[in-house]
């Protein structure tokens, strides 16, 4: 009872993606009579992260739910407190394979190389050849390597196709614009979550090319959910960040409460959400999906 | 003005000065460095409030808030250290704070034209040809910013002009100048309070002489009343002084 | 007095010759003014069929670059009245959450939600103003304590409010409003429809607005920023108070002096700065519909950036509105114009960052010319 | 002479009387004193049973602290000799960067790596300082345009070299090298492994390193930051070249006439700088092993904070390198305390500004009464 | 020192002045303000490099790279605006540029308590009582500064002194000290170079007078050969000055 877990992401302060973790790990806590907090990077440094995982090791919480957003930076942090006997899951970024290896209990997640590859394959299904990726935070390696996943599953070179789109959405819509006035031959826009999608969408809304291009995106919005379901967006792979934050938390309680711990990696992603069977997600986008 | 104090933290600089003005005198403000003269002068003009004592003006006791309350009631103050902004033209510096206004479609504009001829001309007067009103005072020689500063005083219809040791970074011609100017000043029955340093220039205007020495008056003399040793003594101090003067032939 | 007039008269031929042309050139905009006229003649060469001279092409780099000239005024009038506020990118998204919060969590009518935001900004605009004229700190470091301290409040308050850091569905709660198209809508729009019709500009081909012109209308940020420069550069050259501002910047003891009410121009500053700022956050809010925790982030920069390439003075005392409109201008179209030209998006930080330097270097050199400094 | 000295005696009379426990206690650092101390009560009585003091909670917040402090070193001399650095951010990550190119995608061994990377870093403070000092410019300007043209390129060179905007696998390329564990290892590993023996530190519980304690040495990040900060207290405070960094940043004209070479002080702080961001990056990389082109973003605002915070002025020529150690030290204690404390992150922020904007209040009070300025 | 010129952009500050000091002489350099005392002395003193003309010292020619070189030569310059840094303590600015070095484990430090003793007597010697050394040099007064100043150029015996305006801004006591230092600083050996506008502080001091107008050399004349009414003259540039004085009563 009243066991106290952390939830570190690398994420900075802003990214608005991460609202639907925190209410994931607010209502499991409700849920389970567990103590949760949220901590992050506020510029979403990596090294500053690998900090805040010794600090909150160092606070002595039951277990610590962390995202292994860069191997090499972090996996002796983790491991050091896997080792003073904090148990970890690893959840968002990072593999299976990985977490075995920094000692943590399990993974959760959408591996970001493996999603953005299979939604290249899906683009390439559908008969496209070149592409935009809109990353609106180059810094983050894992954005990186979506839009690197996603062309290799096209088959093509990355190259010039990654736009440095900034986080301000003036600054995205226009320059998603331009670009698109330069290469008016592109096929397909790949955005990497609503704070790249919604100012793209009014982009294309104002040079017309809305249901023209074909659009894919990462994650979901209250935008973007009617994006899908206008036609405007193919898909959105959902990686269930609400499950994300949740299941970490209720897989620590029950295995601090009674032992029992799932025998393999939940892979919460990647789900492709399409117009069909919308209402739900609808409902709840930005806020539990 | 009446027992003024001013107290800087721990220092007193005023220690109850009074001191008095009429229209169409100079009286000469002198003392030491540091004998509290600006400090008395920015106590008058409205930069410091005094710390205890009151100032009254033409016979009523005034309470400036700043300078613009200064100004307004006519006491028009050249600082010690000028009061000119080096980046803007001449014409803006001289009709800084009291911006002359032209009403177009309602809105009060800059009269930028107007102010431009007034400084043009008053300049000549002083005897500074500009190269245009638009020239920045940075381009000015201390002699000729020192002329703009006075000039701006008296145009502006000064009742009390104080100038803080106008002289004191001027060359022969200038000082001449300065002083022919403070002359003709006090004849349109302005009062002026002039502060120096140097006893020949004070001797050469002044109608009544005030000593200042650690923050006191060491009281005030008429014209022809003095004699410039026996200033000279009270400003230094006294009898101390001798030993140097034999030395140096009495020259100073 | 005749000596004097004649010793000056003497004094000339102490000066040697300026040519006449070169004198006339000289003025602070002449960098603004070179700026733009290379980097437009850059990009017709190397842009030109890009698309970045058509209709739709002109309209991205000019919102883009309004944008920048709204905040670029208010930070070019503090900067000459002799301080800066580096708060300016934390403003703008505490306003827009501020405006999303009373808007759509609290169910105010929007106008009520912009008016109480104008205000409630504004008012931090003046605090600001205070703490640097009361303490006497640098500016620098006051309203960087306000960079942390507003942008705090913008991830929190979202937080606690909605569990969001990102509030959306302002749009719909603007439907109807009197206030909002004010800072959202688009003027012009019959010109530009009659425009698409006669063939003058293109028309969409394909999708939903098929047969509309594609720029159909003006954006009001577009308006917004032309009013604020014509303000701003009205105040500054034509009126008794931007006489004041030039003074406060100069020497602020000395405009203390000579009776310049130093204290309330500049706090008036940090407040038209504040309300700058508020104007670019409402424009967004009401273009996006949304408002969120990571608007604005180091605009503070770049309206300092666009200032200075305007030909301002980093410490105060001189500069130019126009000069900081034709600053934005050369920032905007530069960093449009290098996504037009298809030059690698991550270089251009470097672009940025080399345009400033040769902007600086040669205001500097106009600006010694004109003033005679040292 | 007899009467000048008189003269000064009676002069006395005119100064109120200071107490002298007063006098003894105004020194620069004595913000910095009473803010850690305070900083430290806070914390003990709030937030002493979260495990912030037991070994592991120490060495958190110390690492933390160091980080800072060696940047804000290098910060404070440059500030004291009248300029700041805006582009030490920048500069960490590009440094981290470069070794990583030059050891990973180049295949260099490590020290070659390390040392290349500190002459170019140096090179590019000493370019910065050069520029300062040929056009005048104000160092703000030009080093936020170095900010732009460094984070471009480190953006840039590892999207075009490896594909990737971070570098992994310097740990395996530093194996066995001689200069990395200058950079990234550990001192004192016998110490703590006695303390963890005699049972005086906890131990790990399980995996491979059961039984060792879990603070196995202290990091020479560490080290470094105290070698740091002993070396600019003794350059600034007990040598020739200390004085003139003062005088620099004093008046640098007045300094000039004097014989200071002021345009090499400047230009050596500007290097100086360099080198403390560059040392900042390599203990980083070392640790970590990759580098990314996230790293340092706004560290130079941490910098100049820390040496705000300790009692320097930003206009320069005045501060202490221990009071810029302090101010780092309570940067980092309430950056990590707060986490402790369980306060939503997110205000973070605001404290930072609070604590700022306080610290710099207070600090002004004191330089007032040492410097008897007006 | 021969045909210095300089130019400042389109300034000609300097139009070929010629120049010399002899030890144990105070040679006064007065002109008119933008005369171009200053930038002369500034020459002289490895500031500004002439544009054309070469200095001898000791009848070598020299080529001042910057002031350290003219320090190391022998030249010493209190400058008009004060070469002190309000900020530092007193100690530090006396010795700035000199300081004292002492080696601890082979390390060259700044001795300090060294620099601190001898800053006290020396500041005793000129009849300054600090607090402390490490008082700041922003707490005293003008003419203290300029003390201190003077102090430390004579201290770190210069062969050749040069004061620029040293008594502009100074009170009849703090110029009576100023001019017996210079007198005790000549009769030591040294060469002094006396800049002022003040005719009588020339004459009390000055072996020798050159009068410098328009950034040309107007003569220069013997103590004694010259009366200061003419010397006046020399540097109001002539004969317009007589209607002004006879106004002002000849006292200025
Ligand atoms: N703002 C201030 N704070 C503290 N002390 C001050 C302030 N202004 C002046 N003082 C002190 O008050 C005293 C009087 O200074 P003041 O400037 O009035 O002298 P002064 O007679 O004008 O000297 P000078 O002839 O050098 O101009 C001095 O001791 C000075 O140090
Ligand atoms: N750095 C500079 N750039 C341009 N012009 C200069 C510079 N320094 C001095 N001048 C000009 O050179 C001329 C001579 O100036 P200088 O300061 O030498 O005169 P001065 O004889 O010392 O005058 P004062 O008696 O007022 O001190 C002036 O016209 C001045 O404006
Ligand atoms: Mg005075
Ligand atoms: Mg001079």
């Amino acid at each position: 009872e009243g066991e106290k877990y952390i939830l570190v992401s690398h994420a900075p302060d802003s990214d608005s993606w991460w609202n639907t973790i925190k209410n994931g790990i607010a209502l499991a806590g409700e849920q389970m009579g567990v103590e949760v907090e949220y901590r992050n990077p506020p510029t979403g440094d990596l090294a500053d992260m690998a900090r805040i995982i010794d600090q909150a090791a160092a606070s002595g919480p039951n277990g610590i739910i962390t995202t292994l957003a860069d191997y090499d930076v972090l996996k002796e942090p983790i491991s050091k407190a896997v080792d003073s006997g904090i148990d970890v899951i690893i959840m968002n970024t990072g593999s299976g394979e990985q977490a075995r290896e920094v000692g943590a209990l399990m993974y959760v997640g959408q591996p970001e190389y493996d999603a953005g590859y299979a939604a290249g394959l899906r683009a390439k299904g559908d008969g496209m050849g070149s592409f935009l990726c809109v990353n609106h935070s180059i810094q983050q390696p894992t954005l990186v390597e979506r839009c690197q996943g996603f062309a290799d599953g096209l088959g093509v070179e990355l190259g010039n196709s990654m736009l440095d789109s900034g986080a301000d959405p003036a600054e995205i819509k226009n320059r998603v614009l331009a670009y698109l006035s330069a290469n008016p031959e592109t096929d397909a826009i790949l955005t990497l979550g609503p704070v790249s999608a919604d100012p793209t969408l009014l982009a294309l809304e104002e040079n017309g090319m809305a249901g023209d291009i074909y659009f894919g995106t990462f994650d979901l919005g209250e935008e973007i959910v009617k994006g899908i379901k206008s036609g405007v967006i193919q898909w959105g792979i959902d990686q269930q960040p609400f499950l994300q934050a949740y299941l970490p938390v209720v897989i620590l309680t029950n295995y601090h409460r009674y032992g029992v711990l799932p025998g393999n990696n939940i892979n919460s992603g990647p789900g492709f959400v399409t117009a069909d069977g919308l209402e739900k997600i609808e409902e709840f986008a930005g806020e539990y999906r | 003005m009446k027992n003024i104090e001013k107290h800087f933290g721990s220092v007193i600089a005023l220690a109850g000065v009074s001191f008095d003005v009429k229209p169409g005198e100079c009286h000469c403000l002198l003392g030491d460095n540091g004998a509290g003269k600006s400090t008395f002068i920015k106590t008058m003009s409205g930069v410091h409030k005094p710390t205890a004592g009151e100032i009254y003006f033409a016979g009523r006791p005034m309470h400036f808030e700043d300078p613009r309350d200064a100004i307004a009631a006519g006491i028009a103050t050249v600082h010690q250290h000028l009061a000119m902004i080096p980046l803007m033209s001449v014409s803006r510096n001289f009709f800084m704070g009291n911006e002359p206004v032209r009403k177009v479609a309602g809105i009060r504009l800059l009269d930028k034209r107007y102010a431009d001829e007034v400084t043009m001309e008053e300049m000549r007067k002083m005897g500074i040809n500009l190269r245009g009103p638009d020239q920045a005072v940075g381009t000015l020689s201390g002699g000729e910013r020192q002329t703009v500063a006075i000039a701006r005083a008296v145009y502006f219809g000064a009742k009390i002009l104080i100038l803080d040791e106008p002289t004191s970074a001027l060359g022969v011609r200038q000082t001449s100048n300065v002083l022919a100017t403070i002359d003709r000043v006090r004849k349109q029955g302005v009062g002026v309070v002039f502060i120096s340093h140097n006893v020949r220039h004070a001797l050469a205007v002044g109608d009544r002489f005030t000593v200042l020495n650690r923050g006191k008056t060491l009281g005030t003399a008429k014209r022809g009343e003095i004699s410039p040793e026996e200033l000279q003594d009270l400003m230094a101090g006294g009898q101390e002084l001798a030993e140097l003067e034999g030395s140096l032939g009495g020259t100073v | 007095m005749a000596n004097a007039t004649q010793s000056t008269a003497k004094s000339d031929e102490r000066v040697k010759e300026i040519s006449a042309i070169r004198k006339a050139l000289i003025r602070p905009e002449l960098g603004g003014i070179v700026g733009t006229a290379a980097v437009f003649t850059f990009f017709l060469l190397f842009a030109f069929d890009s698309g970045m001279f058509n209709s739709q092409g002109i309209m991205n780099w000019s919102v883009v670059s309004a944008q920048f000239m709204i905040i670029a005024v208010g930070a070019c009038l503090l900067m000459i009245a002799g301080e800066f506020d580096l708060s300016v990118g934390s403003m703008i998204g505490f306003a827009g959450i501020l405006i999303a919060i009373f808007s759509v969590s609290y169910g105010w009518p929007v106008w009520l939600a912009i008016l109480t935001t104008f205000v409630l900004c504004v008012a931090i605009g003046a605090l600001n103003g205070w703490i640097v004229i009361r303490t006497g700190l640098p500016s620098f470091i006051v309203t960087l304590a306000f960079l942390f301290i507003l942008r705090g409040f913008t991830i929190f308050l979202p937080q606690v409010i909605e569990r969001k850091t990102i509030i959306g569905g302002v749009s719909d709660a603007a439907e109807g409003d009197w206030l909002a198209p004010i800072f959202g809508g688009k003027v012009l729009q019959g010109l530009f429809t009659w425009l698409g019709d006669a063939g003058m500009i293109a028309t969409f081909e394909r999708g939903a607005n098929a047969g509309k012109p594609v720029v159909d209308g003006i954006p009001m940020l577009i308006v917004w920023a032309i009013v604020l420069i014509i303000f701003g550069h009205v105040l500054l050259t034509k009126t008794k108070f931007g006489n004041w501002i030039f003074a406060a910047g100069g020497d602020a003891e000395a405009a203390r002096n000579s009776g310049v009410p130093v204290n309330r121009v500049k706090i008036l500053m940090f407040m038209f700065t504040a309300f700058c700022a508020t104007v670019f956050a409402v424009c967004q809010v009401m273009e996006f519909g949304s408002a969120g925790a990571d608007r604005g982030l180091l605009k503070e920069f770049e309206a300092i950036i666009a200032v200075v390439i305007g030909g301002a003075l980093l410490t105060g005392g001189y500069g130019s509105v126009l000069g900081a409109a034709l600053g934005a201008l050369i920032f905007g179209v530069v960093q449009q114009g290098l996504f037009f030209a298809g030059v690698e998006s991550s270089l251009f930080r470097v672009f940025l960052g080399v345009i400033l330097l040769g902007a600086v270097i040669l205001n500097t050199y106009i600006r010694r010319i004109i003033t005679g400094e040292r």
